[in-house]
């Protein structure tokens, strides 16, 4: 089966299954203490309830603050952890408690791309052993194979392919994550996690990679789960995004939705956050500012996790069922889920408005400028449309 | 007097006391004059070759002045505060200051008899078996205690019936010469007046009183053993033995200095005893500190930085060193009281073979060791025992022959296979006789390689087995000597190399025919000087005919001090007495 | 005269491998009450201009070449060290990138903080610990009574980063250069902080010179923007003026680089391409010529100085009126901004001369060209 | 605006492709003192190989008529020990004893302490709390207390003392692998590898063996100088090689410190010798410290 | 903290622990019969016999260890073999000899070692950084013995500067109470006396702390020029402090804290090497006392000295530790 063969397919009989689906996935990492013997005296929630779907060919965006356990869903589904609890199943099987053999078999039909184009490349070996790994591990094709693979790998994520004898501190950062990105894709794999790929970049190097993935994907029908901190970065290679807060997605909808109405007041505060490369704009906006840091995960709050910061809370009057009760994922819109009691109430609210720059009463007119493919919407968007 | 050679030789010399004839000895030569110093360096002059340095007795000139500390180097610690629970020289060269006996040796020399605690010589009986000692009066014990009869007697009958646990490990000395309880030569000692003390032996004994003056017959004050518990059958819990509580509490005896402080392993400080009996031999000294020195270099450092200001042994090849250091001085003792000889185990193949241990004799080029280890303060050894001991005579032993040793070797019909010797040397000391044992053995085997024997070097640790083995026989060939208790054949001859154990010879060698033993055992028994010279003659023949060992050298061990020490009289034994000793400073 | 000024300002390190090309002679004016954004990408020299600003290049390797650097009037390259000393703090203050690093770890707040008054002032410890507990207040810091007696690790992120505010505008500087003060901190509190800094230096009337690699952040915090590339001002004018007319290539190229949150979806992000230029070279020609897109011949061999973008009869140099400046031979035009590619029929960036550059060596992904020939798994594998 | 006037931009000068090792070679061939280090090494080595062919003396037989001739003296360019052997030949061979030791024990140390550490850096958890504990006990006990009571148990002879040495080594040697391999065991490169489905046996020897690599040449490197060191010590304290002849540096000064005032030569030499490879091992170590490490150099 | 300090105590006891059964096995592996090992030349079948018995070693290996480690509880190190004296009681009037010693070289390590390695970083491009560097690499590649013996040779037997070996000279008696001659000399009334032994002390405390001084030495320098490029240090600076400020509070506060944990394995470092200075000085420590029983085969002495060598090196490095936790407040508030 080439490489082309894959691309955009999917294998006969499994048209509608998703690839991955996630169900209440918990990881929990144990505190212990203890002078003499250690025992358990609590955990760091860092996964707590997880449950999403990723259908074949599509890009989930994992969107959060640092801390708020988006890595470490990654990590596990990968299986790079033994999860806590809840449910991984890959493709129809069940990979939660998979170990051994198994393991290692599933593992070519999912790879990971890093965060630090630095430390992920192990820097004792050349650029085609460090590629054409995944290979060797897995058996796969001849020796001659293997070489000839590698500096397929390289032209198609943009490296010279005479570059497989270097060594990795031979390249810069845009560079090697290109070299992360070959290796991930050596064994052809279905499911990419990419954790964080582009944060570490310069920013002139952060659109080379964001582009790359996009035409592979294109190209060879992969699955991203993309993990990032950056919410305009995640909705520009996503289909969907999810938003995670404390151990939780706290709201799962379309990118577009996501960005142009967004339900949760944590999203509402994350997305008027970011600054815009616009001074018109910026200087319209009215930013939220959430009061004090995010609770620890080895101690999260009752309720509603994000009840302690939250400026819906306070704007009706802290009732009592934040604190109280849990927010459940609930499906407010097709496609479009958020865990918020009073979710109905962001919608069309100011802040909603506010948070990506398209409130006040003009609109995309008073933008001074924007690139071309990377415009403002032109309209504000229509509440609940 | 050196000795950690416990096991074999309370062996040897039980079996000596009990070969003993009825016939009385002779209690030394000239024993009760009281000669000149200068007949000591005369003795010394004849010996010492030309680059020796000038001996302390001749260096005592001017007029002795009082007061002052001596800080004195020697090679180890004090073991215990009771004479007579030691056997080691360095316990004894201290406690000999502070403890006297009956009779002692006369200064500078080795076998001179001078009467201490007792008014003269004693008396002996026809028999040889009961000796009659006159006391001194209105001698005290530095506790201020008394002297007299009565302590002897307890003295002795302390160590008589002394703790099993003490007997052989403590007690060494007094089993040596005695044997304990029951078993002991020793009938009886008795006081018949205040200043009478009437000593009985079973058997006669010729070595009695020239064994009685070693330190470990000395006598302590009663009143002090029993309230440091010195009795204690271990030592350790014994105040008295541990040294604790300073002068008149421990090592409480009647000579010039008193004991003062012991710290191990640091310094024993002895104070003069202000109150000495023999008035004009009173110390000059105010204190002696005797520290220890781990090797000879330490401690020649020591006396050249001033630290201390004399040295019990140098190594020979520094004597030119101190020469020609203004401040310093090299003490000649003046005569040799000790041997060094190659120990070969006769029962060991090729030492089986005559002519292979007359090769090896052959092939030891002597002089070259004492040019180049002893900066000639050494003799070649043409005996077992050194020139000074009484009935000593030349046996034309083979000299340096390369040429012979290798034509003996070809018509010993040893095959080659077995010319590959086995060669144990101690690998951390240095002793009076051999202050270079890893050098000398080195010069040792490359001289035996030269005539075509190989050579297989093995070492042990002199405390931890080298003395313990050897003694039994476990080393084919080795290197070793010994430095005289007494200068008497009997303690070289039998005592150190050739003592039989019934008819079983000194496993050490395997070596002892039949008339060797006859020839000691009248040695020992002879009851005149002719019997005794025949016989002790008659062994010396013996062993020349059969060479059963290589003896290699007798060596005048040189001290060292700083110029100002004055008055010294040092001896072949390296146990000297410092209340002639003064500071000219 | 401006409140700063720095004229023709080179910076050079010397290292094991070589010179390190920092700063390339670079000239500008900070007015006082400003905010000047400087932007730029790693290594483009932006810290290091500022460390020397302050003389804090890391010595011996760093070292001012050439260049002139006046603080209300005051020489600060030829001024003896005391008295730099004593500048510091009082006059410019500076925070930094990663406020847990910037923070001395072994000791507390409150030491930290007075002995900064107690250096400048003659102020008793109790008077500058009084200062520092209003300061803490100052930032939002709850408890300042408290927590003054705590050490840096006992406070999260955002905290420590209004702790080094605090401390930075103890003495109400005239010149606060705050290094990428926001880069470690997530996006959440990056807005708490920018916030503050924003209000507080208005309220104060402090001159801020801002340094990031975020046009997002500038644009709302700047009223005028540096760009720098390789040790060069590539751009400068007024903020709303960079906006809205971008005419260096290098930062067509950085607006390109990013997705807009509120952007309409679709796009496709253009970059630049090839990897910044390695430092450890002389600059020859225009630095960024080599990933340049809209390069000519000239742009190898002559580096373009800082000229107006457009004919003007008097030079601003600084304030909301500063001239809108660019080092460019062949800027884009303002369609070739919008869309950031040269769209001229027939314009072909000039090839460089000689040898082939190293970092060209990097193209675009070639996913087209080697679809075909992908080894096939192994069988024995399937069939499990 | 040109900033800097340079006559014209070079091209990238072409290279070949290097690894770290080769990287770190490079840079150690441009570390001055890190030279001189291995000068001194190449001269002992060579001494040690060559010693026969440089010298025409026997290093064990003498002759003591010839002893002691001063340094200078014809045919003795160093002079005459003890028992009249050339004193130059004896520091040649006793390279060669010094370097064997030296080499062997720091092989051995690396052999125990490389696969304890190598095993409880791999493993964590239990196994690593059990191997690191008696890592601690055998570090508790000082270096050369640990070395003597292993001679005086397995008693004199050069393998016990290579043992002995070793030993000492062999816990410093743990601890590092140790603490390399467990921060590497979390490093992203290793955890890619893991994601990949890299066997354990694999991370360990194509990951984080080679990497964990560098700070254990460093520490060998210098650790052969400290046995050098050790070894001379234990001569020194009469625990040196049973045959007195063998020429080791360590036993040839003590046992001339009898004869320091008639021929202080016979300690300078092998007192300058036991310095000056010591002095090599230390400079080369540090070269490789910093070579293999090029964050350290400033 | 307190919580850290005693975990960090408790942490040291399976080490201790781990160590008894090393050196009990050390004892009961020699080749062939401890007992007779142990006598030594002293050794007769009927006293091996009750050695055998007294030792307990008829009885299975566990109740023997058990009864070891009854004994050490007990503070009960047995024997020496060669003066029959109880381990503790030669230990204790010993042992002071090592810790002047120790101290005395540890002092010298620290007190010039870290303004040597302060220098060296202040002037990393000059000569004067070299000088530093070259010293301290001869620091750690001369051995002890060919410091000692050259000290030794020069200063006191040519020169007659400085006392050879010893801690006292003979001709002075000061009463023994606490075995620090230090202390004792002071104690005693006699400022002749403390200087004397202070003038003992000087050899040794060189050659033994020579190896400390150049480790600590290029800690210090490579631990203040790690600081110097920490950002709190370009903070520290930025605010204006004086230069003399920012190297006393902002750069030696951290720069002390890697020192500490080196100067604390420097102990052990001490501890071994005070073995073959006090040997080289006549010493009389713990160290030498060590040598002589290795070669005397006393085994209980060796076995003794090497536990108490190493508790107190655990102790030690707890100390620093806690020290360490101490000047590190991210450990003393955690």
């Amino acid at each position: 089966m080439s490489l082309a063969q894959n691309a955009g397919a999917t294998r006969p009989g499994e048209s509608d299954r998703p690839l991955l689906r996630i169900d209440d996935l918990r990881m929990y990492f144990p505190i212990t203490e203890g002078l003499v013997f250690e025992h358990h005296v609590g955990d760091v929630r860092a996964v707590d309830g997880v449950s999403f779907q990723l259908r074949r060919g599509e890009t989930l965006g994992l969107v959060g603050e640092s801390g708020c356990g988006k890595s470490t869903t990654g990590r596990t589904i990968v299986r790079l952890y033994r999860p806590t609890g809840g449910r991984i199943e890959f493709d129809g099987t069940d990979i939660t408690t998979l170990g051994g053999d198994q393991l290692r078999r599933m593992r070519r039909r999912m790879q990971m791309v890093f965060q630090d184009p630095y430390s992920s490349l192990n820097p004792r070996m050349n650029v085609a052993g460090i590629v054409g790994e995944p290979l060797d591990i897995h058996k796969i094709g001849t020796p001659h194979e293997r070489r000839e693979r590698v500096r397929e790998l390289l032209g198609v994520v943009g490296l010279n392919p005479e570059f497989g004898v270097r060594y990795p501190h031979e390249f810069s950062g845009g560079q090697r994550q290109r070299i992360g990105v070959a290796r991930a894709l050596a064994v052809n794999p279905e499911l990419i996690v990419a954790d964080e790929p582009i944060s570490a970049l310069d920013v002139s190097i952060q659109a080379q990679i964001i582009n790359l993935l996009e035409r592979l994907q294109d190209r060879l029908g992969l699955t991203y789960l993309f993990i990032a901190h950056d919410l305009s970065v995640v909705r520009h290679i996503s289909d969907r995004t999810a938003v995670m807060y404390l151990g939780r997605i706290v709201e799962l909808a379309a990118s577009r939705d996501l960005n142009q109405m967004p339900l949760h007041p944590y999203t509402v505060a994350l997305l008027s956050a970011i600054p815009i490369p616009d001074p018109a704009v910026e200087s319209r906006r009215r930013r939220i500012i959430l009061r004090g840091d995010v609770p620890s995960p080895a101690n999260p709050p009752s309720g509603c996790r994000f009840h302690t910061r939250c400026w819906l809370r306070e704007r009706l009057g802290n009732p009592e069922r934040c604190t109280v009760e849990d927010p459940q994922l609930r499906e407010l819109s097709a496609g479009h889920a958020v865990a918020c009691h009073f979710a109905e109430e962001v919608d069309g609210s100011p802040e909603q408005r506010q948070s990506t720059g398209q409130g006040g009463t003009q609109a995309a007119a008073a933008t001074s400028w924007a690139p071309a493919g990377n415009a403002p919407s032109a309209a504000p968007a229509a509440p609940g449309a | 007097m050196t000795r950690t050679r416990f096991g074999a030789l309370v062996a040897a010399t039980m079996i000596v006391v009990a070969a003993c004839g009825g016939s009385s000895a002779t209690p030394g030569p000239s024993a009760a004059s009281s000669a000149a110093p200068s007949s000591a360096a005369s003795t010394a002059a004849s010996t010492a070759p030309s680059t020796a340095p000038s001996t302390a007795a001749s260096a005592a000139a001017g007029t002795p002045k009082d007061g002052g500390t001596l800080v004195a180097g020697l090679p180890g610690d004090m073991v215990l505060a009771d004479p007579s629970l030691v056997s080691d020289s360095n316990s004894s060269e201290i406690e000999t200051q502070v403890i006297q006996g009956l009779v002692g040796l006369k200064p500078g020399t080795n076998s001179q008899l001078i009467p201490v605690l007792a008014t003269a010589l004693p008396t002996v009986s026809a028999d040889g078996l009961t000796y009659t000692f006159t006391l001194r009066q209105g001698v005290k014990f530095h506790d201020g205690t008394d002297f007299n009869a009565d302590a002897v007697v307890y003295n002795y009958m302390r160590q008589l019936n002394a703790p099993k646990s003490l007997q052989n490990d403590y007690n060494y000395y007094f089993g040596a010469v005695f044997g304990f309880g029951a078993d002991s030569n020793l009938a009886s000692v008795t006081a018949t007046d205040p200043s009478t003390v009437v000593f009985k032996l079973k058997t006669p004994q010729s070595n009695f009183l020239l064994a009685t003056t070693l330190p470990q017959f000395g006598i302590q004050s009663p009143t002090a053993l029993k309230a440091g518990d010195a009795d204690n059958p271990d030592p350790s819990k014994s105040p008295y033995a541990q040294g604790q509580g300073g002068t008149g509490k421990s090592m409480v005896g009647t000579g010039p200095f008193m004991f003062k402080e012991w710290v191990p392993n640091d310094h024993v400080t002895l104070v003069k005893n202000p109150n000495y009996w023999d008035t004009a031999n009173a110390a000059h000294l105010d204190a002696i500190t005797f520290k220890p020195y781990a090797d000879q270099t330490a401690e020649l450092n020591a006396l050249q930085a001033g630290d201390i200001d004399w040295a019990q042994t140098i190594s020979p090849t520094d004597v030119k060193t101190v020469q020609s250091d203004a401040s310093l001085q090299a003490i000649d003792r003046g005569q040799s009281c000790n041997e060094f000889h190659l120990s070969l185990n006769n029962a060991d193949k090729p030492f089986d073979n005559l002519q292979i241990r007359q090769a090896i004799g052959y092939a030891l080029n002597k002089q070259s060791y004492i040019d180049a280890f002893y900066a000639g303060m050494a003799k070649p050894a043409d005996n077992f025992m050194p020139p000074a001991t009484e009935y000593y005579k030349p046996l034309n032993l083979p000299t340096y022959d390369p040429a012979k040793a290798k034509s003996l070797i070809a018509s010993s019909g040893v095959p080659a296979s077995e010319l590959n010797l086995t060669f144990y040397y101690p690998s951390d000391v240095s002793r009076p006789y051999m202050p270079d044992p890893k050098g000398l053995a080195e010069a040792i085997a490359n001289d035996l390689q030269a005539v075509g024997f190989t050579i297989t070097f093995k070492t042990e640790g002199w405390r931890t087995g080298y003395l313990s083995d050897s003694s039994v026989g476990k080393f084919p060939m080795d290197l070793l000597g010994w430095t005289c208790d007494w200068a008497g054949p009997d303690n070289f001859l039998v005592t150190d190399l050739f003592y039989f154990n019934g008819s079983k010879p000194n496993p050490q060698f395997n070596y002892g025919p039949a008339d060797l033993k006859a020839a000691f055992d009248a040695g020992i028994a002879a009851t005149s000087d002719a019997a005794a010279q025949q016989a002790w003659g008659t062994a010396q023949d013996i062993l020349a005919r059969d060479l059963p060992i290589i003896p290699i050298l007798n060596s005048t061990p040189p001290a060292a001090a700083a110029a100002y020490v004055q008055g010294f009289v040092g001896s072949g034994n390296l146990e000297e007495q410092f209340n002639t000793t003064w500071l000219n400073k | 005269m401006a409140l700063l000024e720095v004229r023709d300002l080179v910076v050079r390190f010397r290292t094991h491998d070589g010179t390190i090309y920092a700063v390339n002679g670079i000239t500008f004016d900070v007015e006082a009450g400003e905010t000047l954004g400087l932007v730029g990408e790693s290594g483009c020299g932006k810290s290091v201009t500022n460390l020397a600003i302050m003389r804090l290049l890391p010595k011996p390797a760093g070292r001012i070449e050439r260049g002139r650097v006046t603080l209300d009037g005051v020489d600060l390259i030829a001024l003896p060290e005391s008295e730099i000393r004593e500048m510091r703090g009082r006059d410019v203050a500076m925070i930094f990138q990663d406020p847990m690093t910037s923070l001395n770890p072994v000791l507390t707040i409150e030491e930290q903080m007075v002995e900064t008054i107690v250096a400048h002032r003659a102020a008793t410890r109790a008077d500058a610990r009084k200062r520092a507990v209003e300061l803490l207040g100052m930032v939002g810091i709850p408890h300042p009574e408290t927590r003054l007696r705590s050490y840096p690790h006992q406070f999260s992120g955002g905290m420590r980063q209004r702790v080094m505010i605090a401390m930075a505008l103890a003495l109400e500087p005239k010149l606060l250069i705050a290094d990428e003060p926001t880069t470690a901190l997530d996006v959440t509190i990056q807005a708490q902080v920018l916030e503050l800094l924003k209000d507080l230096t208005a309220r104060l009337g402090t001159a801020v010179i801002l340094i990031t690699h975020d046009l997002g952040v500038v644009a709302g915090m700047a009223e005028r923007i540096n760009v720098m590339y390789a040790g060069f001002i590539v751009e400068t004018a007024p903020t709303p003026d960079l906006f809205a007319r971008p005419s260096h290539p290098y930062t067509v190229g950085l607006l390109h680089s990013i997705p807009r949150v509120d952007a309409a979806e679709g796009g496709e992000l253009v970059p630049i391409e090839g990897v910044p230029p390695d430092q450890r070279r002389a600059p020859v020609g225009c630095p960024f010529a080599p990933r340049c897109a809209w390069r000519v011949e000239a742009c190898w061999a002559d580096n373009p100085p800082l000229v107006p973008l457009e004919p003007v009869s008097r030079l601003v140099a600084t304030g909301p009126g500063a001239t809108h400046q660019i080092a460019c031979h062949n800027p884009p035009l303002p369609d070739e901004a919008r869309t950031g590619r040269p769209t001229r029929p027939g314009f072909v960036a000039a090839p460089p001369p000689g040898a082939v550059i190293d970092e060209l060596a990097v193209a675009t992904p070639d996913v087209e060209a080697t679809l075909v020939e992908f080894p096939t798994t192994d069988a024995r594998e399937e069939r499990r | 605006m040109t900033a800097t006037a340079t006559p014209a931009r070079r091209a990238a000068p072409a290279r070949a492709s290097r690894g770290l090792w080769r990287d770190a070679l490079v840079r150690l061939t441009r570390n001055g003192p890190a030279l001189l280090g291995m000068f001194f090494i190449v001269v002992f080595v060579l001494a040690a190989v060559l010693a026969p062919v440089i010298s025409p003396y026997d290093p064990i037989a003498g002759s003591l008529a010839n002893r002691l001739q001063a340094p200078g003296t014809a045919g003795h360019v160093l002079g005459t020990d003890l028992q009249g052997r050339d004193e130059l030949t004896r520091i040649l061979y006793g390279a060669r004893i010094s370097l064997q030791v030296g080499v062997i024990s720091v092989l051995m140390g690396l052999a125990i302490g490389g696969t304890l550490g190598a095993i409880a850096g791999a493993f964590g958890g239990a196994v690593d709390n059990v191997i690191m504990r008696i890592v601690d006990v055998l570090l508790a006990i000082p270096g050369i207390l640990l070395a003597i009571g292993i001679v005086a148990w397995l008693d004199r002879g050069l393998p016990q003392i290579m043992l002995a040495v070793g030993m000492t080594n062999a816990p410093i040697f743990a601890r590092i692998l140790r603490g390399s391999l467990l921060a590497l065991r979390e490093s992203d490169f290793v955890v890619a590898a893991r994601s990949i489905g890299a066997t354990p046996l694999r991370l360990l020897l194509r990951h984080m063996l080679p990497n964990a690599l560098t700070s254990l040449i460093v520490a060998a490197t210098l650790a052969l100088a400290t046995a050098i060191i050790d070894v001379a010590g234990l001569g020194f304290l009469g625990l040196g090689p049973p045959d007195p002849r063998t020429a080791e540096w360590g036993t040839m000064l003590t046992d001339s410190t009898k004869y320091l005032r008639e021929a202080p030569y016979l300690i300078f030499f092998p007192g300058v010798a036991i310095v000056i490879s010591a002095i090599g091992f230390n400079l080369l170590g540090d070269g490789l410290r910093e070579s293999l490490d090029p964050r350290l150099r400033r | 903290m307190a919580k850290y300090i005693v975990r960090r105590i408790l942490s040291a006891i399976p080490v201790l622990f781990g160590l008894s059964i090393v050196l009990f096995s050390f004892i009961h592996l020699l080749p062939g019969d401890p007992a007779a090992a142990l006598l030594g030349q002293h050794a007769t079948p009927e006293l091996t016999a009750k050695i055998r018995q007294q030792l307990g070693l008829d009885q299975p290996l566990y109740v023997q260890y058990l009864q070891y480690l009854t004994q050490l509880l007990h503070g009960d190190l047995g024997k020496s073999v060669i003066n029959n004296r109880p381990v503790i009681t030669d230990f204790a009037t010993r042992f002071p000899g090592t810790v002047e010693l120790t101290l005395a070289a540890l002092l010298f390590a620290v007190g010039i070692g870290i303004p040597l390695g302060r220098f060296a970083a202040r002037h990393t491009q000059g000569w004067q950084d070299g000088v530093v560097t070259v010293i301290s690499l001869f620091g750690i590649s001369i051995p002890i013995f060919v410091l000692g013996l050259t000290l030794q040779y020069v200063l006191s037997v040519q020169l007659h500067w400085l006392p050879t070996s010893g801690r006292l000279d003979p001709r002075t008696t000061i009463p023994s109470v606490t075995n620090f001659m230090l202390i004792d000399t002071l104690l005693a009334g006699r400022p002749d006396a403390f200087v004397d032994a202070l003038r003992h002390l000087i050899l040794p405390a060189i050659a033994l702390g020579s190896i400390p001084l150049a480790i600590i030495t290029r800690i210090t320098r490579a631990s203040v020029l790690d600081v110097n490029n920490e950002d709190y240090v370009r903070t520290a600076r930025a605010k204006g402090l004086t230069e003399r400020r920012v190297d006393d509070r902002h750069i030696m506060r951290n720069a002390w804290l890697p020192v500490v944990t080196v100067i604390g394995l420097q102990v052990g470092g001490l501890l071994a090497g005070a073995v073959i200075t006090e040997t080289v000085f006549s010493w009389n420590g713990v160290g030498r006392w060590v040598v002589e029983a290795i070669q005397d085969h006393d085994y209980f002495v060796v076995q003794s000295s090497i536990l108490i060598f190493a508790f107190i090196f655990l102790a030690v490095n707890l100390i620093v530790d806690i020290g360490y936790a101490y000047l590190n407040p991210r450990i003393r508030y955690a």
